[in-house]
C-alpha cells in the first residue's frame, strides 16, 4: 500500500466503538490504505504514545478518536513539525483548529438536543417526570449529551429530571440504577420518561421495567442515542421509543478529504458533522436491525 | 454445639453491626427502604435487589475468601467473569443446549483458575503478578470470544439463571446462597479449612507437615474461577447478553473489600465465608443507597469511601482491641481470679 | 543501700497480662555492674517477656524500672539501645533480607555528608566480627548463612549496642562448644569493663561456668535470686521446676543391644551442593546420633533423608523395598516424621491452635476428605499436652503465643501423633528447660525401646552420648566418621569432629 | 555475582535483548526520538513507580497513585483556571496536599494495623471522588507558564528530545537510588520488608518510617501529576485510571518482590522501559485489534516474569554445581 495512515482508537468499550474499528479498517481496506490500528484501553497518555509512535514511523497521515477533548496541543504540533496531517473521528479537541485538518465528528450536545426535542413533542405539555441514565461520570458524552437535553427541556415546565444517576455507559449498570430508580419513584408510577445517554443503558433499563410490572415504551417512554442494532429490536417489540443515531462510520469522509487532499491539496473544512438522525417506532425498526447486525456493534 | 454456634455470631458480629448500621442509614435518606411486596412471584422490594445485585459481589468473595487464605489473591476474576459470559452467550447461541453450555462455560471458569493456580504454585509466581496477567489478557480473551460487540441471547433458561425467580426470591440469591453454604459446609465439614489456613500461615511448615499445598493451592484458584464463572453466568443473563468490555470490571476490587470487611486478613490464613458473603453485601447496600438517596453521582465515590473506611477503622485491632477491653473491664473479676490459681 | 547503689539495673514489682495469661506477677529483677546474671526458669516461666518488658519490647502492665538509679520507662527497642541495653532476643532476630553489614549497624550506619558511607560500614562490620572469629562476606544477605552464624551477628550487634546492659535471651542454643566458649571470652571482657550481663539459657553447666548470680522465675512469679557459688545444682532444679529432679541425664550410658533388621538403606544418597553422597542403615529401635559443627550439614542430611530437598544421587529403600522419597508427603507416607530445626519459619503455623499444630501432620496423611473429628483433636491435644508438659493455657491458644520451648514440644507432639516409625530429631531439645529436656531424652529412649528408628541431631554431645546407639560425625558436608558401641564417648566424639578441623582457620 | 543482583541483571538482559530483537523487526525504533519519546511519555508513570517501589520494598502497597494524579491534575486545572497563583505556587500547595494524604495513609495503616491493600483503595477511592467534586469536566491549563516548561527540552540529533519532564523522571530515579541505598531511611525502608516485627525489635522507627513512607509516595504521585498536567495541559478527572497496576507491574518486572525486602530503584527503571518497550512494538506492529492488543500486553508481561525466574534459576543452579 501507498498510503499508510496510522488510527489510534480509544479502545474497545462499548458495542459502537468496535463498530466504528470495524468500519474504519473496512474503509481503509477498500481504499488500499494500509491501517495501522492502536488500541488505547481508554488512556489518553496511550493515546499520545501511540501518536508519537506513528510520527517515529513517518505514517502519511493520523486518524485520532481522542478520549478527552484537552491535552493535544503538544502532540498535535509535534505531528504538524513532522508534516502528517491528524484527523479527528467522533470527538473534537480543544486545540487551535490549525493543528489539525480537519475533524468528522457527530455534535454531541446537538444529539441530546434532539432527544430532548423528541420528547417534548410526544409529551406534548403534559407533566412529565423524567429519569436520566447518564454515561460515565466525567466523560464528555455524558458531559455534553446531558447539557444538549437539558437546553431542549428549558422553556417546558411541565418536564422534570426527577433522578438523575450515573450508569457507565453499560447494561448492567443501567438496569441495576433503573432499579432504583423504580423503587425511588414509587414503584416507578411517578416515572413518565427515560432518557439514557446510551441504548446499552436504555437496553438495560427497559429489562428493569419489564421485571418491576411495567411495560416500556408505554408506561415509561424510552429515548436513548447511539442507535445500535439492539435497540431497534426494542422499538419493534414497543419497548423503546426513539433513538439518535450515531453513524460509526466516520472514517468514510475522512478518508475522502483525506484523498482529495494527497490529490490536489485541498484542503477539507475544519468540522465534517455527521447527521445526528431520530429514529422512532415508525421507521422499520426491524429493517435497520438486520442492516446493522453485521457491522460488529 | 451452641458454643459453636454461639463462638459462630460472636464472629459475624462486628459485620452485622456494620450491615444494620448502613441499612438502618439508608431508610433514613429513602424511607421505603424496608417494604417488601410480591409481585409476579416473587418479593420486590429494596432490600432484595441488595441480595440480588449483590450476587456477582458475593459469588467472586467466596472464591478470593479462599485465595486469600492461602495467602494469595485473584485479581483476575472480573476478567474471568467477562470469559465466561462470552463463553456462555456463545455456546448458547451457537445452538448447545443450556445443560452443555453450563459445563462449558463453569470448565472455562475452572481452566482459568487452573491457569492461575498452576503460575502461584509450580511456577512460584508472586499472586498478584500471577493473576495480573489474566486480569489484563482476560477480557482480550473475551472480546475475542464476543468479537468485541455485546453478544445478546433470548435462550429462556439461561435467561432464567439471571432474572428467573424462585421460592420468592430472584434465582441469582438461591443461586449464592445454596453455592456460598455448599462451599462452606466443604471447607468446614472437611479437613480442607485447616489445611488451607496452615498454608496461608506457613506455607513452608505445612509443606514439611505432609499437607499437598501445591494441589490445595491451585484448587482454591479453580475454586476462584468456577467461582467467577458462576457470577460471569449471572451477570451475562440478568442483561440477556455478553458484555466482554464491562461484565465483572473493577468487580475484583469490590471482592477483596469483601473479604477484607469480612475480618479475613490479606496476610493469609484465618477465613470465614460467611463473614466475606456479609461483606460483599455490606458493599451492595452502599451502592444500593448511594443510588436510593438521589445525590448527585459526582459524590458517590466519596461516600463509599468514607463508609468503608469508618467500618474499617471500627474493625481495626487497636480500635476492637479498645472495645473489648472495654467489655472486659465490666466482667473483669472473673477470668483474673482463674489466673491466679 | 550498699546492694541498691550497686545496681545498674533494677525492675520492681513488673507485672505483665496476656489475655488469658499472666506471665508476669510482681517480679523484681536486680542487676549489678560488672555481673553476669542469669535468668533460668521452665519453659513459659516468663523470661523472655520479663526482657522484653524491660527492653520496651512490650509494655508492662506495672512495676518500675531504674537504670543507674534514674526511673526510665523505655516504650520501644530503639529508646532502649539509646539507653544503652543491647538485647539478643530468643529466635534469631535480624532481618533475613538485609547484608550482614546492615544488620550490625541498623539505624547508626556511618555516614558522610548526610549519606551513608557504606564502604565504611562493611569495614567496620568486619572488624567487628573479627573478635568472633567470623570470617563473612559482610556484603551478602544475612539469610545466605546458617542459623548459627546468624545468631552470632546477632550477639555482636548486640554487644555493639551495650553501653550498660548486655541481654541475651538464650543465645547459646544454637551454637557449638567451640562458639560457646568464644562467646563466653567476650561475656567476661565485657563484664571486666562493668557492664551488667543478663544471660538466659537451658545449659545448667553454662549457668556454672558464667553466671556471678542467679534469679529464677516460676510460672510468672519470681522464686529468688542466689549467688551461684553457694547453689548446689540440685536446689536450683528445685527452685525452678518447684519439687525434685527424678534424674538429671546420665552421663554415662548403658549399653542397649539393637539386634533388629535393617528397615532403612540408602546408598551414595545426596544432592550437589547440599551434602555429598553417603551410605546410611537404620535398623529397628536404634537411635543414629548426628554431631558435627555448625554447618558441617547435619540439618541437610535429615532434610535429604525426609525428601525436604530431593536426592539427586542414589537410592533408598524401606524394608528391602526401593522407594521415592521425593516430598515430605511420600516420605510421610513410609510413616517417616522429621522435626524442623527453625520452627520458627518450618515448624510453627503461628495462627493456628496448639490443638490444629498438633494434628496437622496426622491430617494431611489421612487427607482432606476424612477429617479427624474434634472430640479426637481434643482428645489428641489433651493427651500430648499432658505427655509432653506442653504449658498453654487452653489447647486453643494460637500456638504463636507460647513460649518457645513449649512450641517446640507442640511440634514434638505433631510428630508423635503420627505414630511414625522412622522419625527425625533436629536439635529437638534446643530451648527446652531442664525438666522437660531429661522428660524428652527420656521419650527418645522410650520409643526406641518400642521399637521406633531415629535419627538425632543435636549440638549437645552429652545428650547425643546419652541416647545414640550409633553416631555419625560429619564435616563439611560429608559423613566422616561413625561410632559404635563403646566408642560412643565425649571424647571420642569432640576427637572425631576435631581431628581435620580446618573450620577453625577460616 | 551476588544472588540479590540476579533479577536486576536478568531484567537487564531481557530488555537489551528484546529492544534488539525489536530494532531488527523496526529499525526506526533505534531513532533517538523513538528514545526520547520512550522517557516523555513514561515519565509521569516512572516518578510514581520510584514512590512505588519505596512502598513495595517495606512490604506494603500503594493502589492511591492513579487517583492522586488524577486528583493532582484537576487541582492544578481548577486553581490555575480560577486564580491569579503562580504555577509553581500551585505545585507547592499541591504536593503539600498529596504529601499528607499519603501520611494520613501511612498512619493509618502504622497506627490502625489496617493492610496496606485496604487502606490505599480506600484512597483511591476518595483521591478520585474528590477529583470529580472539583470539577467532571477536563480543563485546559492555558497558563503561558506551562508553555515555557513545554519548551525546554534537550533537542537529540535525529529529532529526538529529551524534555523537561524526561529528564525529571532520570532526577527522580536517581535521587531514588541514593535514597533507597546511601541513607539510613532507605535501609529501614527494606528492614520493614524484611519483617515489621524484627525490625521493631532492633529499633527501627517502624511508625515513622511507614509514614515517610507512604508520604514519599504521596509525594512522588503528586509530582507526577504535575508531569502529567505539564504532558496533557489539562486536568481530567478520569486521567490515569488503572496506573497503579502499570507502576506495580513496572515494579515488579523490575526485579522487586511484592512480599517487599528485595529489589532495586534502578530495576523499576527498566521495568518501565519495557512497558515503554512493549506499547511501542505495539503501536508499531499495528496491526492488532483492540482484544489483540490486551491478549499480547498479558502474555508478554507472562513471558517477561517466566524468562526472569527462568534466569534467576538457571544461573542460581550453575553456582552450586560450580
Ligand atoms: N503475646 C503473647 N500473648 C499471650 N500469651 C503470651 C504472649 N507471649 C507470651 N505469652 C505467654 O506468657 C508465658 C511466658 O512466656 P515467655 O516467652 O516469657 O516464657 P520463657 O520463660 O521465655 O520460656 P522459654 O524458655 O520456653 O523461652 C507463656 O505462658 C506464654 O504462653
Ligand atoms: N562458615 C560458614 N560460612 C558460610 N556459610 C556457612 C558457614 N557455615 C554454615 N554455612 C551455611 O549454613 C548451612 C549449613 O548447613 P546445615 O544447616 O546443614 O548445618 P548444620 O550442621 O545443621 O548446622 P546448624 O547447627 O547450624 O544447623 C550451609 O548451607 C551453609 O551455606
Ligand atoms: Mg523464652
Ligand atoms: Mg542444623
Amino acid at each position: 500500500a501507498d498510503l499508510v495512515v496510522g488510527f489510534s482508537q480509544i479502545g474497545s468499550e462499548s458495542g459502537w466503538r468496535a463498530a466504528e474499528t470495524t468500519l474504519t479498517k473496512q474503509q481503509a481496506q477498500e481504499r488500499g490504505i494500509d491501517l495501522k490500528f492502536a488500541d488505547a484501553q481508554q488512556k489518553q497518555e496511550n493515546q499520545i504514545k501511540a501518536l508519537r509512535s506513528f510520527i517515529a514511523q513517518g505514517v502519511n497521515a493520523i486518524l485520532l478518536a481522542p478520549v478527552v477533548a484537552t491535552g493535544w496541543d503538544e502532540v498535535l504540533q509535534e505531528a504538524k513539525d513532522a508534516e502528517i496531517p491528524v484527523i479527528l473521528l467522533d470527538r473534537t479537541v480543544d486545540a487551535s483548529d490549525d493543528l489539525y485538518m480537519t475533524a468528522v465528528t457527530s455534535d454531541l450536545v446537538h444529539e441530546g438536543n434532539v432527544a430532548g426535542k423528541w420528547l417534548a413533542d410526544t409529551v406534548a405539555g403534559k407533566p412529565c417526570n423524567i429519569v436520566e441514565l447518564q454515561g460515565t461520570t466525567g466523560s464528555s458524552p455524558a458531559i455534553d449529551r446531558k447539557k444538549g437535553f437539558e437546553q431542549a427541556l428549558s422553556g417546558h415546565d411541565n418536564l422534570k429530571i426527577v433522578r438523575s444517576q450515573t450508569g457507565d455507559f453499560t447494561r448492567t449498570k443501567g438496569k441495576e440504577v433503573m432499579e432504583s430508580f423504580l423503587k425511588a419513584e414509587d414503584g416507578g408510577k411517578n416515572i413518565c420518561a427515560l432518557y439514557a445517554h446510551n441504548d446499552d443503558m436504555a437496553v438495560g433499563a427497559i429489562q428493569a421495567i419489564k421485571e418491576a410490572g411495567l411495560k416500556p415504551g408505554t408506561d415509561i417512554l424510552v429515548v436513548s442515542i447511539d442507535a445500535v442494532p439492539d435497540i431497534f429490536q426494542a422499538m419493534a417489540a414497543g419497548e423503546a421509543n426513539a433513538t439518535v443515531e450515531l453513524t460509526p462510520n466516520m472514517a468514510g469522509p475522512a478518508f475522502d478529504a483525506l484523498a482529495a487532499f494527497q490529490k490536489d491539496g485541498t484542503m477539507p473544512p475544519k468540522w465534517i458533522q455527521t447527521e445526528s438522525k431520530l429514529y422512532t417506532q415508525a421507521d422499520d425498526p426491524m429493517k435497520i436491525y438486520e442492516a446493522k447486525k453485521g457491522l460488529g456493534y | 454445639m451452641t458454643a459453636i454456634l454461639k463462638g459462630y455470631a460472636l464472629r459475624l458480629l462486628p459485620q452485622i453491626i456494620a450491615l444494620a448500621a448502613i441499612l438502618l442509614m439508608v431508610s433514613f435518606v429513602f424511607p421505603g427502604f424496608f417494604r417488601l411486596e410480591i409481585q409476579n412471584g416473587r418479593l420486590y422490594g429494596s432490600l432484595i435487589d441488595i441480595l440480588n445485585r449483590g450476587a456477582p459481589v458475593v459469588l467472586l468473595a467466596i472464591g478470593m475468601t479462599v485465595v486469600i487464605a492461602t495467602k494469595g489473591i485473584d485479581l483476575s476474576v472480573g476478567a474471568v467473569m467477562a470469559i465466561c459470559g462470552a463463553v456462555a452467550a456463545s455456546s448458547i447461541t451457537s445452538g448447545h443446549s443450556l445443560a452443555m453450555t453450563l459445563v462449558i462455560t463453569l470448565g472455562t471458569g475452572i481452566l482459568c483458575g487452573l491457569w492461575n493456580g498452576v503460575l502461584v504454585a509450580l511456577l512460584d509466581i508472586q499472586p498478584i503478578i500471577a493473576t495480573l496477567v489474566l486480569m489484563v489478557a482476560g477480557r482480550g480473551i473475551a472480546q475475542l470470544v464476543t468479537e468485541g460487540a455485546i453478544l445478546t441471547f433470548n435462550d429462556p433458561g439461561l435467561i432464567f439463571l439471571g432474572s428467573g425467580s424462585f421460592a420468592w426470591l430472584p434465582l441469582p440469591v438461591i443461586i449464592w446462597l445454596v453455592f456460598g453454604i455448599l462451599v462452606a459446609l466443604i471447607v468446614r465439614k472437611t479437613a480442607l479449612g485447616m489445611l488451607i489456613e496452615a498454608i496461608g500461615i506457613n506455607r513452608q511448615a505445612s509443606t514439611l507437615s505432609g499437607v499437598l499445598t501445591p494441589v490445595l493451592l491451585i484448587a482454591a484458584y479453580m475454586l476462584s474461577g468456577l467461582c467467577a464463572a458462576i457470577a460471569g453466568t449471572i451477570a451475562a443473563a440478568d442483561i440477556k447478553g455478553a458484555d466482554a468490555n464491562n461484565a465483572g470490571l473493577w468487580l475484583e476490587l469490590d471482592a477483596i473489600l469483601a473479604v477484607v470487611i469480612g475480618g479475613t486478613s490479606l496476610l493469609g490464613g484465618r477465613f470465614s465465608i460467611a463473614a466475606s458473603v456479609l461483606g460483599a453485601i455490606i458493599i451492595q447496600s452502599i451502592n444500593t443507597g448511594i443510588l436510593l438517596s438521589g445525590f448527585p453521582p459526582e459524590f458517590n465515590l466519596i461516600i463509599k469511601a468514607a463508609i468503608i473506611v469508618f467500618i474499617l477503622v471500627l474493625q481495626s485491632p487497636p480500635v476492637r482491641n479498645a472495645f473489648t477491653f472495654v467489655a472486659l473491664l465490666r466482667t473483669s473479676r472473673k477470668p483474673t481470679e482463674r489466673q491466679a490459681r | 543501700m550498699q546492694t541498691i547503689a550497686n545496681n545498674l539495673l533494677s525492675a520492681n514489682r513488673i507485672d505483665k497480662v496476656f489475655p488469658g495469661a499472666k506471665a508476669l506477677d510482681k517480679v523484681d529483677f536486680h542487676l549489678r555492674r560488672g555481673e553476669v546474671h542469669a535468668l533460668l526458669g521452665e519453659n513459659g516461666a516468663g523470661k523472655s517477656t520479663l526482657v522484653k518488658c524491660l527492653t520496651g519490647a512490650y509494655r508492662r502492665d506495672g512495676g518500675t524500672i531504674l537504670l543507674d538509679g534514674v526511673e526510665v520507662d523505655p516504650r520501644d527497642t530503639f529508646n532502649a539501645q539509646k539507653l544503652g541495653i543491647g538485647t539478643v532476643y530468643q529466635e534469631v532476630n535480624l532481618l533475613p533480607n538485609l547484608t550482614v553489614a546492615e544488620n550490625l549497624f541498623l539505624g547508626r550506619q556511618p555516614r558522610r555528608l548526610g549519606f551513608v558511607d557504606v564502604g565504611a560500614m562493611n569495614r567496620q562490620a568486619r572488624a567487628l566480627l573479627e573478635n568472633y572469629e567470623l570470617d563473612l562476606d559482610v556484603t551478602r544477605a544475612l539469610d545466605s548463612y546458617s542459623v548459627a552464624i546468624q545468631q552470632v551477628v546477632a550477639i555482636a550487634r548486640a554487644v555493639d549496642l551495650s553501653g550498660k546492659v548486655l541481654i541475651l535471651d538464650e543465645p547459646t542454643a544454637s551454637l557449638d562448644a567451640h562458639e560457646v566458649e568464644m562467646l563466653f571470652r567476650i561475656i567476661r571482657r565485657l563484664k571486666a569493663r562493668g557492664l551488667g550481663i543478663v544471660f538466659i539459657t537451658h545449659f545448667l553447666e553454662q549457668v556454672y561456668e558464667i553466671a556471678d548470680r542467679i534469679t529464677v522465675l516460676r510460672n510468672g512469679q519470681l522464686v529468688g535470686t542466689r549467688d551461684t557459688a553457694t547453689l548446689e545444682r540440685r536446689d536450683l532444679i528445685s527452685m525452678m521446676i518447684g519439687r525434685e529432679l527424678a534424674a538429671e541425664i546420665r552421663a554415662a550410658r548403658e549399653e542397649p543391644d539393637v539386634t533388629g533388621p535393617v528397615r532403612y538403606r540408602f546408598k551414595d544418597y545426596g544432592r550437589k551442593g547440599h551434602i555429598s553422597p553417603f551410605d546410611l542403615e537404620v535398623k529397628a529401635g536404634e537411635v543414629v546420633g548426628i554431631a558435627g559443627l555448625l554447618g558441617s550439614g547435619r540439618t541437610e542430611t535429615a532434610e535429604i533423608l525426609f525428601g525436604a530437598h530431593r536426592a539427586d544421587s542414589g537410592t533408598a529403600e524401606v524394608d528391602g523395598k526401593p522407594v521415592q522419597l521425593s516430598s515430605p508427603r511420600r516420605a510421610i507416607a513410609h510413616r517417616f516424621g522429621f522435626c524442623p530445626e527453625d520452627r520458627k519459619t518450618a515448624g510453627i503455623v503461628g495462627d493456628l491452635s496448639v490443638r490444629e499444630n498438633i494434628v496437622l501432620a496426622l491430617q494431611a496423611r489421612r487427607g482432606w476428605t476424612r477429617p479427624i473429628s474434634r472430640t479426637e483433636q481434643n482428645r489428641l491435644a489433651d493427651h500430648y499436652i499432658r505427655a509432653l508438659d506442653i504449658r498453654t493455657a487452653d489447647r486453643e491458644k494460637p500456638i504463636r503465643l507460647l513460649s518457645g520451648g513449649n512450641q517446640q514440644k507442640a511440634i514434638l507432639a505433631r510428630w508423635l501423633a503420627t505414630e511414625p516409625e522412622f522419625l527425625i530429631l533436629d536439635e529437638p531439645t534446643r530451648g527446652i528447660d531442664v525438666g522437660a529436656h531429661a522428660e524428652i531424652v527420656r521419650l527418645i529412649e522410650g520409643l526406641r525401646e518400642k521399637g521406633m528408628s531415629l535419627l538425632v541431631i543435636s549440638s549437645e554431645i552429652e545428650e547425643l552420648v546419652a541416647y545414640s546407639t550409633r553416631i555419625l560425625v560429619l564435616r563439611d558436608r560429608q559423613h566422616v566418621a561413625a561410632l559404635e558401641g563403646n566408642r560412643i564417648t565425649a571424647d571420642q566424639i569432640i576427637e572425631a569432629i576435631a581431628s581435620a578441623n580446618e573450620r577453625g582457620a577460616a | 555475582m551476588k544472588p540479590k543482583y540476579l533479577p536486576l541483571t536478568a531484567t537487564i538482559v531481557i530488555f537489551v535483548l528484546s529492544y534488539a530483537l525489536c530494532a531488527a523487526q523496526y529499525p526506526n525504533i533505534l531513532s533517538t526520538r523513538v528514545i526520547g519519546n520512550l522517557l516523555t511519555d513514561n515519565a509521569f508513570l516512572g516518578i510514581a513507580a520510584v514512590g512505588m517501589t519505596f512502598v513495595i520494598l517495606s512490604g506494603g502497597i500503594d493502589l492511591s497513585i492513579g487517583s492522586v494524579i488524577a486528583f493532582t491534575g484537576v487541582f492544578l486545572a481548577v486553581v490555575l483556571d480560577n486564580t491569579a497563583i503562580h504555577p509553581l505556587a500551585a505545585f507547592a500547595m499541591v504536593l503539600l496536599i498529596t504529601t499528607l494524604f499519603g501520611a494520613v495513609m501511612g498512619a493509618i495503616i502504622h497506627y490502625l494495623e489496617m493492610p496496606a491493600f485496604i487502606v490505599t483503595l480506600a484512597g483511591m477511592f476518595l483521591a478520585r471522588g474528590m477529583a470529580f467534586v472539583l470539577s467532571i469536566d477536563s480543563i485546559a491549563i492555558k497558563h503561558p507558564f506551562y508553555g515555557t516548561m513545554k519548551g525546554l527540552y534537550y533537542k537529540l540529533p535525529g529529532g529526538g528530545r529529551i524534555t523537561l519532564i524526561g529528564g525529571l523522571m532520570l532526577l527522580v530515579f536517581a535521587i531514588g537510588i541514593l535514597i533507597a541505598h546511601r541513607t539510613r531511611f532507605g535501609t529501614d525502608v527494606y528492614a520493614l520488608g524484611g519483617g515489621t516485627t524484627t525490625a521493631k525489635l532492633m529499633g527501627v522507627p517502624v511508625g515513622r518510617t511507614t509514614i515517610l513512607i507512604y508520604a514519599l509516595s504521596g509525594l512522588l504521585a503528586g509530582l507526577s501529576g504535575i508531569v502529567f498536567s505539564l504532558y496533557t495541559s489539562a486536568g481530567y478527572s478520569l486521567a490515569a485510571v488503572g496506573v497503579e497496576l502499570d507502576a506495580i507491574t513496572a515494579v515488579v518486572i523490575g526485579g522487586t518482590l511484592l512480599t517487599g525486602g528485595s529489589g532495586f530503584v534502578a530495576g523499576t527503571f527498566i521495568g518501565i522501559l519495557i512497558q515503554g518497550l512493549i506499547q511501542t512494538y505495539i503501536t508499531f506492529d499495528g496491526s492488532l485489534s483492540s482484544w489483540w492488543t490486551k491478549i499480547l500486553i498479558g502474555l508478554l508481561l507472562f513471558v517477561f516474569i517466566l524468562m526472569q525466574k527462568g534466569i534467576v534459576y538457571v544461573s542460581r543452579s550453575e553456582r552450586r554445581h560450580a
